[in-house]
């Protein structure tokens, strides 16, 4: 299936990103800028208890407010609509957008009024009452996986979701053959990607036509599905407007809850419902937390640091209900040894409930705080030998010569050459000048520290999590699509399935569809159809639409191509390969006779009688395409997961006063392998954002629950975003390594600075503190926490 | 995040506006709103009533007055930031704006917002009760002074009675020759509440004795504080002795806790920063002289 | 979150009186701060109505007030729990009233449990706003004794 | 409350209640829905608009508060339909942005700062942005748009040279002082 075309001229090359045009003027369409005529406006009355059984709501008051047209609480809601989907096989528990019943974390939503301004309905959440009677809460994820814990749900009977070991290969033996072996914990806070844009929907349910139009800030796969299921309605009576621009999504723009909510007044109520949450709700409960992960690990190496084998428990905290969270700790698998050649895996992945929101996917899909665990296993073996952190690396990783490389949890890995990245690197960086610039520091009295990280992205994205983790799930396609229409005029249409939050798809389309038809990509339109035109597609998430939009568009315009060709050929009484296609026009090089793209249009919109016998008219092909590599149900506790695997090296030289301990970054070098790259700007952005989400959750971003269960970070002045004083510059270094499994040899980008940043800054504050004998196993480092560290270290030396 | 109703009401004279705040209880005085308005859309604030101050021509200005730097109520913070006069007559006040939200909120944030607004790690306090500034309070019996010290009572809190309107800071301005400055700050953005904050200022004498020095801290209790520093008068005192002095200075401070900071943090870097700050100002008012 | 509390204050009072006054609604109304009303639900249980108001933060509350383990005239616990716009919160504390010259030693400790809207965006003023409120009981307190003091003598 | 705004250089009117902040009034009067409302405290900046050529928050000010201003947003840039300024093209070149939902407020923030400093350093423009949040971009292409927007206005100005703060339209209101 590959198929290199010799010379690229469009891919890869320096062009605009088209979607940046609308956005510099203030012309992108977002859901609040959508206005539907009689549309009213939702607020929601959040919980201000961990855990209570709800005695009572009282909502007599709030109607009588002005403007106030409804209040719906979870109780009426639940009569209506079908609990929310479950991804794992945990049928009691149970999820409506709004609490029936019981609260299961401060935040989650309680009772939603609607009114005729959002002002107006906020003036009504005020006067709802409701009687509570506190239950025991469960914060702590070790806690909540014991017997004696509080039970999120009780009828589930346990609070664990999810507990599952696999064992990849004589792991035991491996352990008992090797010399030495060390464990650690280390805890990945509660973190998300936040955007600045928070969920919002407008529903509208017109009875008379049985259609629902949804306009959503969505990035969600089988979102329509969803809907329909939950709402009881007919799948093609949902009809979702994939012409909104997202501000911002990286995993978290599910909103089904939000969704099925409105969907459901707009039906009672009769008139158009939005709802876009407000910073409050959406930190609390809107799908905003991420994963909140402990790690034990323990690995067993020889004296030249090759690790041979590792035993890992992650436990992660899902919050009050399943969402798709447990399956974060699935997706990690398809890379549980990270780039190295561990040749045996125990993984015990265990998902805890909590009186906590909800986690919700987020980017890496729960890979991010798996590589930061392997990675921080790496340093501690070459710091347990004595040894180079890089030179431990480098024995580990996985050749160049060894790929497709079979790792013990069943994925291939498609193609990589980790040296050459990192010697790359090295030297672009003067790696040696970079540690003689530490001591330096040192030497004047800073702490400082190197950190090293190398991570492998995962790209492609199937869901072959699914199936591993809930044997009544039977997906093995995850298919994206692309329909290209060549009009009468002659202009290309290309359509393409999602909504954009960022990742630049638009670009993406028409510099493929450009490269194969030989056309300026820019004169190539791309349409998004609403759901009901639309072709099947499973979002961008997943690092995916490189590999499956791009090669979607890729099969579409071959195919376009050929038909091209197939009827100048026929013109010409020559077979389809003896004529040759060049920038629209297709020639015969025996006889010299050219048909030109408007000769062909012609030909394909009005001339039946000049086709090809057998060939339908018009000038429009489709193509669904199937994730590369991923055909099979998982066998054994084994899956083929993602087909493709960028990889990137991060080199961090961080500072910092003892004191103060506020780290600085001196000096950040990526080196970045995500095969052949079609948008240098798009891989660009991608690569430096990832890294100022991973230096955040690293730093600074955690969603923090004080012991009584309240959440204390509600706001953007308690979790904090970086900004631009806090972002280093980063200097990145290519390497292409081609996939063989895709169409141009493109892999994913969308993840990796988020994979490696927190590795990277983490590993390089603890070699600034190693002298002291003192590490920090838990993210985010705040400044305080390592000043105290210090302090403490400090104080028993002296002491 | 949609504020309670409230009626907005924009007086022509600072009479007026007394008047207003003095007849109704639930009146609360905006200017620049940078504090107040966030207050107001999550409804930690719910006035009936907005009293704005900000465009009586009367509280926007910076004038020197004698030995004092007057900067009116409604005085943008970037006026501030961008007046040659404050620069030169309060140093200290200069070196504090950089650190003050961020452009575009002291674009429209005001030095009396800030000040009415008491918040414990904000850094205009800071300098006021650093140098021992004097809050110009209106009210309908007639204008009045309060000492910074006694003005900041705690977070949100101060001693503005219903009825009264901050109207001015009054700085004191150093006469001395030789005069220095040092300003320090932590925060875990830059843009972000001090965990800690100190600002120094020293004065000199020909000789290079000290003649004159105030250090302040704020961030790390319930509002800023002044130490005694006047140990350091009268001599030339070294690192070691700075550090001293300020470490037992320093017990007076109470430090708060939160998921940012450690009570512990704050209180160790509050003596760190404090001698930074006064090394600061020595070296500033050393090199003055040259 | 957790707040805790505790101080102690001297009011010019018999030990007797005071206790009275911290048992009488009327007494009570005028010196809890923000307080609008209380109702009596049974013996020595109140509902209570607030208006709170510092600086710039203010709402309202609906919550209720009850008395126990009393040993009239020394000590007793009060449960406070409320609930508003702001958030909820409960607590207990503990009174115990010991003579000080002309005066009694008021003993006040206890702990109470915020949470919703001011738990999180408002922890970095809760702690200092409720020893304001405090402050302002025991001012208010004091007020109601030296005004009847001032009648007396009158 | 009627209000009579200034933006863009159109007087626009609007009825809206006091508690009405500038940000809803042009979104939802106005419909000049190029601001976004991101955090609605004062954080995140995706709300800034000019107000007398100074970048401001506009969800921190109530409409009733913005009569007799000089608003610009972000639909008052292009010079003309389908033209871009050269600062928004300077975006569209380094790529800027991914979402656009910052966008339109981080433009907002820079064109006050070129107004001012023709020669700004990095520093300048990393101040000048901070209060600006961006989620996708790691700001380092935002900073090179600004950087190659400086570089070419300085150019286009070059004839006329000197163009420096004090002449600079965005001066401080001096009327109100």
């Amino acid at each position: 299936m590959t198929a290199h075309p010799p010379r690229l001229k469009f891919v890869s090359s320096n062009r605009r990103v088209r979607e940046d045009r609308r956005f510099v003027v203030g012309q992108g369409r977002y859901v609040a800028d959508i206005v539907v005529d009689e549309m009213l406006h939702v607020a929601i009355v959040p919980s201000q208890h961990p855990a209570a059984r709800i005695v009572s709501i009282d909502t007599s008051q709030a109607l009588t407010m002005p403007g106030v047209v409804y209040a719906l609480t979870g109780e009426e809601l639940a009569k209506a609509v079908d609990p929310l989907m479950n991804g794992l096989d945990t049928p009691k528990v149970r999820r409506y957008p709004l609490a029936v019943g019981q609260v299961r974390y401060a935040g989650e939503w309680v009772v939603a009024v609607v009114a005729e301004s959002r002002a107006q309905a906020e003036d009504a959440i005020e006067k709802v009452r409701i009687e509570y009677e506190p239950l025991p809460y469960v914060i702590d994820a070790e806690e909540a996986i014991t017997a004696a814990s509080a039970k999120v749900h009780p009828e589930h009977g346990t609070n664990v979701l999810l507990d599952r070991t696999f064992v990849w290969g004589e792991v035991d033996r491996h352990f008992a053959e090797s010399p030495r072996h060390l464990k650690f914990q280390v805890k990945w806070g509660r973190n998300s990607t936040v955007p600045i844009e928070t969920f919002g929907v407008v529903a509208k349910w017109d009875p008379w036509r049985e259609m629902l139009d949804v306009w959503a800030s969505i990035q969600m796969p089988k979102y329509p599905d969803q809907i329909s299921r939950a709402l009881r309605i007919p799948a093609n009576n949902v009809r979702v407007h994939h012409d909104v621009d997202v501000g911002g999504s990286y995993g978290v723009k599910r909103g089904i809850k939000q969704t099925v909510l409105v969907s459901h007044l707009s039906r009672i109520i009769g008139r158009p419902v939005r709802l876009i949450e407000d910073r409050l709700e959406n930190m609390r409960a809107g799908d905003a937390h991420g994963p909140e992960r402990l790690f034990d690990v323990e690995v067993a190496f020889n004296d030249r640091g090759i690790v041979k084998s590792m035993k890992m428990r992650a436990l992660d905290n899902v919050g009050a209900y399943a969402g798709r969270s447990p399956f974060q700790l699935g997706k990690p698998i398809g890379a549980i040894v990270g780039p190295y050649k561990i040749e045996s895996v125990q993984y015990r992945a265990i998902a805890t409930l909590s009186n906590k929101a909800a986690q919700e996917a987020v980017r890496g899909f729960g890979q991010s705080p798996t590589n930061y665990a392997i990675e921080t296993a790496i340093d501690k073996v070459a710091g347990a030998l004595g040894l180079d952190r890089i030179e431990v690396r480098r024995r580990n990783f996985i050749r160049s010569d060894e790929f497709p490389y079979l790792i013990p949890s069943g994925t291939h890995y498609d193609s990589g050459d980790y040296h050459t990245v990192v010697d790359k690197v090295l030297r672009h960086a003067d790696y040696d000048a970079l540690v003689r610039e530490r001591d330096a520091l040192r030497a004047s009295g800073m702490m400082a520290g190197i950190g090293i990280a190398a991570c492998l992205e995962p790209s492609g994205g199937n869901s072959s999590f699914e199936p591993l983790l809930n044997e009544k799930n039977t997906t093995t396609t995850w298919m994206d699509s692309c329909r290209i229409n060549i009009d009468g005029v002659g202009f290309v249409t290309v359509a393409i399935h999602t909504t954009s939050s960022g990742q630049g798809h638009e670009t993406l389309a028409a510099t493929v569809v450009g490269e194969v038809l030989e056309i300026d990509p820019d004169k190539i339109r791309i349409v998004r159809p609403d759901s009901l035109a639309s072709l099947p597609s499973n979002t961008p998430v997943g690092s995916r639409m490189a590999i499956m939009m791009g090669g979607a568009c890729y099969h579409a315009a071959q195919k376009l191509k050929s038909k091209l060709t197939q009827i100048a050929a026929h013109q010409f009484g020559v077979a389809e390969n003896d004529a040759v296609y060049a920038q629209g026009n297709v020639t015969d090089p025996r006889s010299g006779k050219t048909l030109s793209w408007i000769d062909l249009v012609n030909i394909g919109h009005r001339q039946y009688h000049a086709l090809p016998p057998g060939m339908d008219p018009g000038l429009e092909t489709t193509h669904v395409m199937q994730v590369p590599t991923a055909t099979k149900l998982p066998e054994d506790g084994r899956v083929q997961m993602y087909p493709c695997h960028s990889f990137e090296f991060h080199l961090v030289l961080v500072a910092f006063d003892p004191e103060i301990a506020k780290p600085q970054i001196r000096r950040y070098v990526i080196g970045h392998d995500c095969g052949t790259v079609i948008n240098p700007h798009i891989v660009k952005g991608m690569t430096l954002g990832g890294i100022a989400h991973g230096l955040g959750a690293t730093l600074l971003e955690e969603f923090v629950y004080d012991d009584e269960g309240q959440i204390l970070t509600q706001t953007f002045m308690d979790y904090l975003l970086p900004s631009s004083h806090e972002m280093p510059d980063v200097e990145i270094v290519h390497h292409c390594t081609p996939s063989p499994f895709t169409v141009f040899g493109q892999k994913g980008s969308g993840e990796s600075g988020y994979l490696g940043a927190p590795a990277a800054i983490s590993g390089a504050i603890n070699d600034a503190v190693s002298s002291l004998g003192i590490s920090f196993s838990r993210l985010p480092i705040r400044i305080a926490a390592i000043s105290d560290a210090i302090a403490a270290a400090d104080k028993i030396k002296k002491g | 995040m949609k504020p309670a109703p409230f009626e907005y009401v924009r007086p022509g004279s600072i009479a007026e506006a007394c008047e207003l705040l003095a007849a109704d209880e639930d009146a609360r005085v905006i200017s620049g709103g940078q504090t107040l308005v966030p207050m107001l859309a999550m409804r930690l604030a719910r006035p009936a009533r907005l009293v704005d101050i900000y465009r009586l021509p009367e509280l926007n200005g910076i004038r020197i007055d004698g030995d004092v730097l007057a900067i009116g109520a409604t005085t943008r913070q970037v006026q501030v930031e961008r007046s040659a006069a404050a620069q030169q007559a309060l140093p200290l006040l200069a070196r504090a704006l950089p650190w003050v939200g961020h452009p575009p909120t002291r674009n429209r944030g005001t030095v009396g917002g800030s000040v009415a607004h008491a918040d414990p790690s904000a850094e205009i306090p800071l300098v006021a009760v650093t140098l021992a500034a004097e809050i110009e309070i209106t009210n309908p019996d007639g204008v009045s002074t309060m000492p910074a010290d006694d003005f900041f009572i705690g977070p949100m809190l101060t001693a503005v009675m219903p009825g009264d309107c901050v109207t001015a800071v009054r700085f004191p301005i150093w006469r001395h020759a030789r005069v220095g400055t040092g300003f320090h700050e932590v925060s875990a953005r830059q843009s972000d509440f001090a965990f800690v904050a100190a600002a120094a200022q020293i004065a000199l004498d020909d000789n290079g004795q000290c003649i004159e020095a105030a250090l302040g801290i704020g961030g790390v209790g319930d509002r800023a504080v002044r130490l005694d520093v006047s140990g350091l008068i009268g001599g030339r005192p070294d690192k070691t002795a700075i550090v001293e002095l300020v470490r037992d200075a320093s017990q007076v401070l109470e430090a708060t806790s939160d998921l940012h900071a450690s009570a512990d943090y704050r209180m160790r870097v509050a003596v760190t920063l404090g001698v930074r700050a006064l090394e600061d100002a020595f070296r500033d008012a050393q090199g003055g002289a040259q | 979150m957790k707040l805790d509390i505790g101080g102690s204050e001297t009011i010019p009072a018999p030990v007797d009186a005071l206790w009275v006054a911290l048992n009488d609604p009327a007494v009570l109304i005028r010196c809890i701060p923000g307080c609008k009303s209380m109702t009596e639900t049974s013996p020595d249980a109140y509902k209570v109505e607030m208006q709170l108001r510092v600086a710039a933060v203010g709402g309202s509350f609906e919550g209720a007030i009850s008395l126990s383990d009393k040993d009239a005239p020394k000590s007793c616990n009060i449960q406070v729990s409320g609930s508003g716009s702001l958030g909820h919160g409960n607590g207990t504390a503990r009174f115990d009233l010991e003579p000080e010259g002309d005066g009694t030693k008021l003993t006040y400790k206890g702990n109470g449990e915020i949470g919703g809207l001011v738990a999180g965006v408002g922890q970095r003023i809760l702690m200092s706003v409720s020893k304001h409120l405090i402050g302002r009981f025991f001012v208010a307190l004091r007020k109601e004794f030296e005004a009847s003091a001032s009648k007396g003598v009158a | 409350m009627k209000v009579s705004l200034n933006v863009n250089g159109r007087t626009r009117e609007a009825e809206v209640e006091p508690r009405k902040t500038l940000l809803d009034t042009l979104r939802e009067d106005l419909s000049l829905v190029g601001s976004h409302a991101g955090c609605e405290h004062g954080v995140c900046g995706a709300c800034t608009i000019l107000l007398d050529g100074e970048p401001v928050r506009s969800c921190l000010m109530f409409a009733a508060q913005a009569d007799g201003y000089a608003i610009t947003t972000i639909e008052g840039l292009a010079p003309a339909p389908g033209e871009l300024s050269v600062l928004q093209d300077a975006f569209c070149e380094t790529h800027g942005m991914q979402c656009g939902y910052c966008t339109p407020g981080m433009i907002l923030a820079a064109q006050a700062l070129l107004q001012r400093v023709t020669e700004p350093s990095r520093e300048d423009i990393v101040d000048a942005i901070s209060g600006n949040i961006c989620r996708c971009t790691g700001y380092g292409q935002i900073v090179e748009a600004i950087e190659l927007a400086a570089e070419r206005l300085r150019q286009v100005n070059m004839p006329r040279s000197s163009a420096n703060a004090d002449n600079a339209p965005a001066a401080p209101h001096g009327d109100r002082s």
